[in-house]
């Protein structure tokens, strides 16, 4: 990377003399592929992560265009292959990891002061695993696709689907081990590595959600790798563990499934929120309203998460006490969520607000988060979950909080600590335009699907009745507005890795250990370890007795 | 960049335009709301209106608080540093309370609906479902079968036995807002009473393959005098408990299983619904499940003095068939039996 | 784990415990303890569980970071089996839909 | 600034230090943690396989019983003695490091602790499965329902696949442990660990009586299901 002096660009120094920073130690590519440099595998991540999201998206875009016309365009085992390798893709491959392997990877270290994660070679270890499940899945897409859905059910998937679907189950199996080795190396580094001084309540929120998520990595990851082993043995050998023509038993199959999958949307949403407590401090330069119960919040999320997967079941004929058990335990974990949107929207109360693209993907988190968060009540509630199960109310549902939650604190985070990543400022015009377009698109795509679920609409139809028409091409294109959305990013930040002005230490004035080096940083992150004195975002620098 | 532009706009005032023009007619064809055809409906539409109201309700006050806070507290100089507000304990803990009262009012009130709900009433007509890759049969007792359509009288409450053959389907029908999936080598059940004639959809809500989007059908909900009509007209074919009598000889089960129990099986009149001691000391009811367990694998149900030597039948009777046995064992009148030798 | 020296001894003596254990357990299932046998075999596991993980794993002398996440991993596998085990248990495959007796016939039966 | 030089003193003291830690109590603190971290995570991997087998186990009762009897349990005892003595070997080995005896007392531990496990897996793969093979008791190689099994008949292969799968897992843990504790021995003869350092050696120890814990339960879950007193007692 030559840094060309912009001179004409006011108010951004010159880089004083010229430092070795870990992008320009060394440019071989044995120097990227064998890094032990968390920075460096962060950006491996954020390169594979990026292309799997494209890739996926792309499935998304033929779903869509399917789906304009009542008796769809495509074939339907097509049809089936791509909602199956779009959900596949987005969730293993783009969701789980985003921000934990990117982001997460990034700054764990930078925040607490560490100069490293604990297990260095692991963490690349962890990569290549992500890079191997992946091409296991490319696989599998290219030979042909895999047409089970996401959920892999027997005993369609084991016995009378005639799809890739063993190396789609390895490829996923040998993913989950990245995440759980990414898990182990969080809670290993934020337990043993914090800085002298940084007590567990003078963490950032976003440590507190890693260090949430990282436990549901190594307690709900393994079983849905045990799961897919089984259900892989069972499609070679025709042993009846999960296929009932043989005795088995397809309801144990979704109980094993859902007690990860169920953990598995927080473990994509709990970053999520992580990123929105940095992103609302820093843009109202206020401390967090109520730091512990944000932070307690996170981990009630992760523990509860594992009590509630029986929702998804309530229509397989699931006893009345067993669903009345897991009802109330849906309802619980919804609790938690509502304490955080609270504690944000509070946060912003007497602050100095700035509107820069951050803040704009934030606010647009909040919003679409609590949206879809109180649909999901619609789904805990057992009368309207009869009705709503298995429609296209779901999917709104689950798309509002993945991709209105997730992926908008995805872009913001990625936004926010751009500058300290790369070095570079991203056009900020651009950026905030491509934040409306996403907003305005995302709204127009699920919105509608919300109708369509009540009116009845099943999930994962090639071909539908004529009256839902109307709704589906509005869906449509709201899908082309939100598809161009995430092509406008992708261009700016490209061209800023060369063309964008020189970034300083901290663009945004934001407190946090990781905006105390320079950016990009040095390859230890800190010359000496700093020593912290106060409680995180203390923009008004009131000492920690102050207030509780 | 320029050019991209040029293009959005275009493509952004062309869609703003087709609507514009369509808008008036737009709420004429946008379909908002499902036919409530059934007894249920109403009540799960009310909780429904419930929690839509309470979801704009929350969406609105969270995104009016933040309008109100961009616009009040914005940044007015670069380097303005607000002052900082004490956390209240007070705020945090109504705003924790108060979500779980009205999460645990949703839940009882839901939960009420869904139990009283589940249970069919006692004098529902009884019908038959099987679930087949990418079509459903249904089998009226008096022995219509369709295939992908289903009549069925309004007022009159109708309780469904489901079965699948091969994969889990899942048998929808949005206008009643009933839904179960059907689960092979099981039963499953549900129940509805129509409210309104006229027909609705009818759809598989669980993913089982190729044509998944392809296994959906009519209901035709019709007046008592039609639907008599209608079932008089339709194939003259005997019920399915003569169907089911003409298997039991068919099969040879008639040799084994004799009215008068001489025979090496025990007699069946009247058997449905009793409690039968096993073996093993514990005691089943003698229901779909167990009946339809006999058929397919017989040495499985432990009699205390009969030998389990009745052979399988799995593979030589289809699911209908085995539902035309029930119906027919169903059928056997309990006088026909002489005195228990259990 | 820290610099603890356990004894030689410690260990042969919890070795010879464990053979003892295991003697016991696989006697003990030639006795006709109607319904308690899996319990008192699974008691013994545990107790032989809880001894290697104490002296052979030196959680003894670990900081209790180390006893949460051992306890953290069980108490979250008990979560799996005690919510499938409480559904499937309590279904019912057969259409009648039964009031609350249903769970009374399933426990006796089952265990 | 004076910690700074303390701090930085640490730095030299041992040639196995990795430099994103303060110091080797740390790095030491950090890999046992790991480990453990990384156990919990295979508690849940067995978990989900017990988990389904426990289920199975309380709805088909009598065919797990009689599948659960035409086990040998003279080899499951057996086999459980030579993993518990296994064990026992590789906590002398760690104490060996710990105490500081040289190398070799670590080496001739841990060889005894390999030469246990490949008894093990011998006992296991040469007497038990070929014999359940013969015996036509593997589901999808020839697996053949006998008539005397009654009623339960249909859900005895349903054991038996559990019975191969969790085994099977079990031994396929002691085929990665048994080479990577050979790794360890050559580093032991190379006088790598002292009382300071025995890091690895520690966390593959831990990783061993994992494994040994696995087995702990599996015996009596498979081998001892409902008691051996049935009529045919096994052979």
């Amino acid at each position: 990377m030559s840094t060309t002096v912009i001179a004409e660009i006011p108010g951004h120094e010159l880089p004083s003399e010229e430092r070795v920073n870990y992008l320009t130690v060394d440019h071989s590519v044995k120097s990227w592929l064998l890094t032990h440099d968390h920075k460096r595998i962060a950006l491996l991540y954020l390169i594979s992560i990026t292309l799997m999201f494209f890739v996926g998206g792309f499935f998304a875009v033929l779903m869509r265009l399917n789906l304009i016309e009542p008796t769809g365009l495509v074939a339907p085992e097509t049809y089936n292959k791509l909602f199956s390798m779009h959900g596949i893709i987005m969730v293993f491959f783009f969701l789980v990891p985003s921000i934990p392997a990117t982001l997460g990877n990034f700054l764990v270290p930078m925040m607490i002061g560490a100069r490293d994660l604990a297990f260095p070679r692991i963490n690349l270890l962890s990569w290549y695993i992500y890079i191997v499940g992946a091409a296991f899945t490319m696989y599998a897409v290219i030979s042909g696709g895999v047409d089970t859905g996401w959920t892999f059910y027997t005993p369609y998937s084991s016995t009378f689907s005639h799809s890739q679907v063993i190396p789609a189950a390895v490829g996923v199996f040998v993913t989950g081990f990245s995440s759980i080795l990414t898990g182990l190396n969080f809670i290993v580094t934020i337990h043993k590595m914090r800085a002298p001084g940084l007590t567990w309540f003078r963490l950032p929120l976003f440590i507190w959600a890693m260090y949430a998520t990282s436990v549901i990595f190594i307690l709900g990851t393994p079983v849905i790798a045990i799961t897919l082993f089984l259900l892989g043995l069972e499609r070679l050998l025709h042993i009846g563990i999960f296929d009932p023509a043989i005795g088995g038993d397809p309801i144990l199959f979704q109980h094993m499934f859902w007690f990860y999958s169920h953990p598995a949307v927080y473990i994509m949403i709990l970053p999520g929120m992580g990123v929105m407590s940095e992103l609302i401090t820093a843009f109202s330069r206020k401390r967090i309203f109520g730091y512990t119960f944000v932070a307690f919040s996170s981990l009630a999320i992760a523990v509860i998460s594992f009590l509630v997967w029986g929702h998804h079941m309530f229509v397989t004929g699931q006893s009345v006490y067993a669903g009345l058990i897991f009802s109330v335990l849906s309802f619980m974990v919804a609790i938690p969520s509502a304490i955080k949107v609270f504690n944000w929207t509070a946060t912003l109360y007497k602050g100095s607000i700035s509107y820069e693209a951050p803040m704009l993907y934030a606010l647009g988190f909040i919003g679409l988060f609590t949206m879809g968060g109180l649909t999901g009540l619609f789904l805990a509630s057992l009368a309207t979950d009869v009705h709503l199960n298995g429609t296209y109310f779901i999917v709104a549902h689950f798309h509002y909080i993945m991709v209105g939650g997730a992926v908008m604190a995805y872009l913001g985070g990625l936004h926010f600590w751009w500058p300290k990543i790369t070095g570079r400022l991203y056009p900020d015009g651009w950026a905030r335009f491509a934040a409306l377009v996403i907003f305005v698109g995302f709204n127009l795509t699920f919105f509608p699907q919300f109708v369509l679920g009540y009116l009845g609409m099943p999930r994962r139809y090639a071909v539908y009745p004529g009256e839902f028409q109307v709704l589906n091409v509005m869906s449509s294109a709201g899908a082309s507005i939100l598809g161009v959305g995430y092509i406008i990013p992708l261009v700016y930040f490209i061209w800023s890795f060369k063309y964008g002005p020189i970034a300083g230490p901290n663009p945004w004035g934001a407190k946090g250990l990781e905006w105390t080096t320079p950016s990009p940083p040095p390859t230890e992150n800190f010359e000496e370890v700093p020593i912290v004195t106060e409680q995180a975002y203390n923009y008004a620098g009131t000492s920690e007795s102050a207030h509780g | 960049m320029a050019g991209l532009l040029r293009i959005f706009s275009l493509y952004m005032t062309g869609l703003i335009q087709f609507g514009l023009e369509n808008i008036a007619s737009a709420a004429a064809w946008i379909p908002l709301h499902p036919p409530t055809a059934s007894s249920i409906a109403q009540n799960v539409d009310l909780l429904y209106y419930f929690l839509t109201a309470l979801t704009l309700f929350f969406t609105a006050l969270i995104f009016g608080i933040i309008f109100f806070f961009m616009v009040k507290f914005r940044r007015r100089s670069p380097d303005e540093i607000p002052a900082d507000t004490k956390t209240h304990l007070s705020l945090e803990l109504t705003w924790t309370i108060i979500p779980t009262l009205i999460t645990f009012v949703i839940f009882v009130w839901a939960s009420v609906l869904y139990v009283r709900n589940s249970r069919p009433p006692e004098s529902s007509m009884e019908m038959f479902v099987v679930g087949k890759q990418w079509m459903w049969h249904i089998q009226h007792p008096e022995g219509v079968r369709e295939i992908n359509e289903m009549h069925v009288p309004v007022g009159v409450p109708v309780k469904l036995t489901m079965t699948s053959e091969d994969v889990i389907h899942d048998f929808y029908i949005p206008a009643f807002r009933v839904k179960k999936d059907v689960m092979p080598g099981r039963y499953s059940s549900i129940w509805f009473q129509p409210t309104e004639t006229g027909t609705f959809h009818l759809f598989c809500a669980q993913y089982c393959g190729t044509d998944h989007s392809e296994m959906i059908g009519w209901v035709y909900v019709m007046s008592p005098t039609d639907y008599a009509a209608w079932l008089a007209g339709g194939t003259k074919n005997e019920s399915m408990a003569q169907m089911g009598g003409r298997l039991f000889s068919q099969l040879g089960c008639a040799a084994c299983h004799t009215s008068d129990s001489s025979g090496r099986g025990p007699s069946l009149a009247g058997i449905y619904g009793t409690t039968q001691k096993m073996r093993d000391g514990n005691s089943k009811t003698v229901d779909e499940a167990l009946i339809r367990q006999a058929i397919v694998n017989p040495n499985s149900i432990t009699l205390p003095n009969y030998p389990p030597i009745m052979p399988t039948f799995q593979g030589q009777v289809n699911e209908e068939q085995v539902l035309q046995l029930i119906a027919y064992v169903k059928s056997l009148e309990p006088e026909e039996r002489t005195t228990s030798s259990k | 784990m820290s610099a603890h020296l356990v004894p030689v001894k410690t260990y042969v003596g919890v070795f010879l415990v464990l053979m003892v254990l295991t003697g016991l357990t696989t006697g003990v299932a030639f006795i006709d303890l109607h319904a308690w046998n899996t319990p008192v075999a699974l008691a013994i596991a545990v107790v032989k569980m809880v001894l290697v993980v104490l002296f052979f794993m030196h959680v003894k002398y670990s900081p209790s970071l180390t006893k949460m996440v051992i306890v953290a991993g069980f108490f979250f596998l008990a979560l799996l089996v005690a919510f499938t085990l409480a559904d499937e248990l309590t279904r019912i495959w057969s259409p009648q839909v039964h009031g609350w007796s249903i769970l009374l016939p399933i426990l006796q039966g089952r265990f | 600034m004076a910690d700074m030089a303390t701090h930085n003193a640490h730095h030299a003291q041992h040639d196995a230090f990795q430099h994103q830690f303060e110091d080797m109590e740390q790095q030491r603190d950090a890999g046992t943690f790991g480990m453990w971290v990384f156990l919990a995570q295979e508690i849940m991997f067995f978990g989900g396989i017990f988990a389904a087998y426990i289920v199975y186990r309380a709805l088909f009762h009598d065919s797990f019983e009689i599948g659960s009897n035409l086990l040998n349990v003279k080899f499951g005892a057996a086999n459980t003695v030579v993993l518990i003595a296994s064990s026992l070997t590789m906590a002398l080995a760690i104490h060996a490091a710990q105490a500081g005896k040289k190398g070799k007392t670590q080496v001739m531990y841990l060889l005894l602790t390999v030469l246990l496990g490949v008894i093990f897996l011998a006992v296991k793969f040469t007497f038990e499965w070929t014999a359940d093979y013969h015996e036509h008791l593997i589901p999808g190689f020839g697996f053949i329902i006998r008539p005397e099994w009654g009623a339960a008949g249909s859900h005895v292969p349903m054991f038996f696949s559990f019975y191969f799968f969790m085994t099977g897992l079990h031994a396929l843990h002691m085929i990665v442990g048994i080479p990577i504790i050979l790794i360890i021995a050559v580093m032991a003869w190379r006088n790598k660990f002292d009382e300071v350092y025995h890091a690895p050696l520690e966390m593959v120890g831990l990783y061993w009586h994992f494994v040994d814990i696995v087995w702990i339960f599996l015996f009596p879950l498979l081998y001892l299901v409902g008691g051996r007193y049935l009529s045919n007692g096994g052979h």
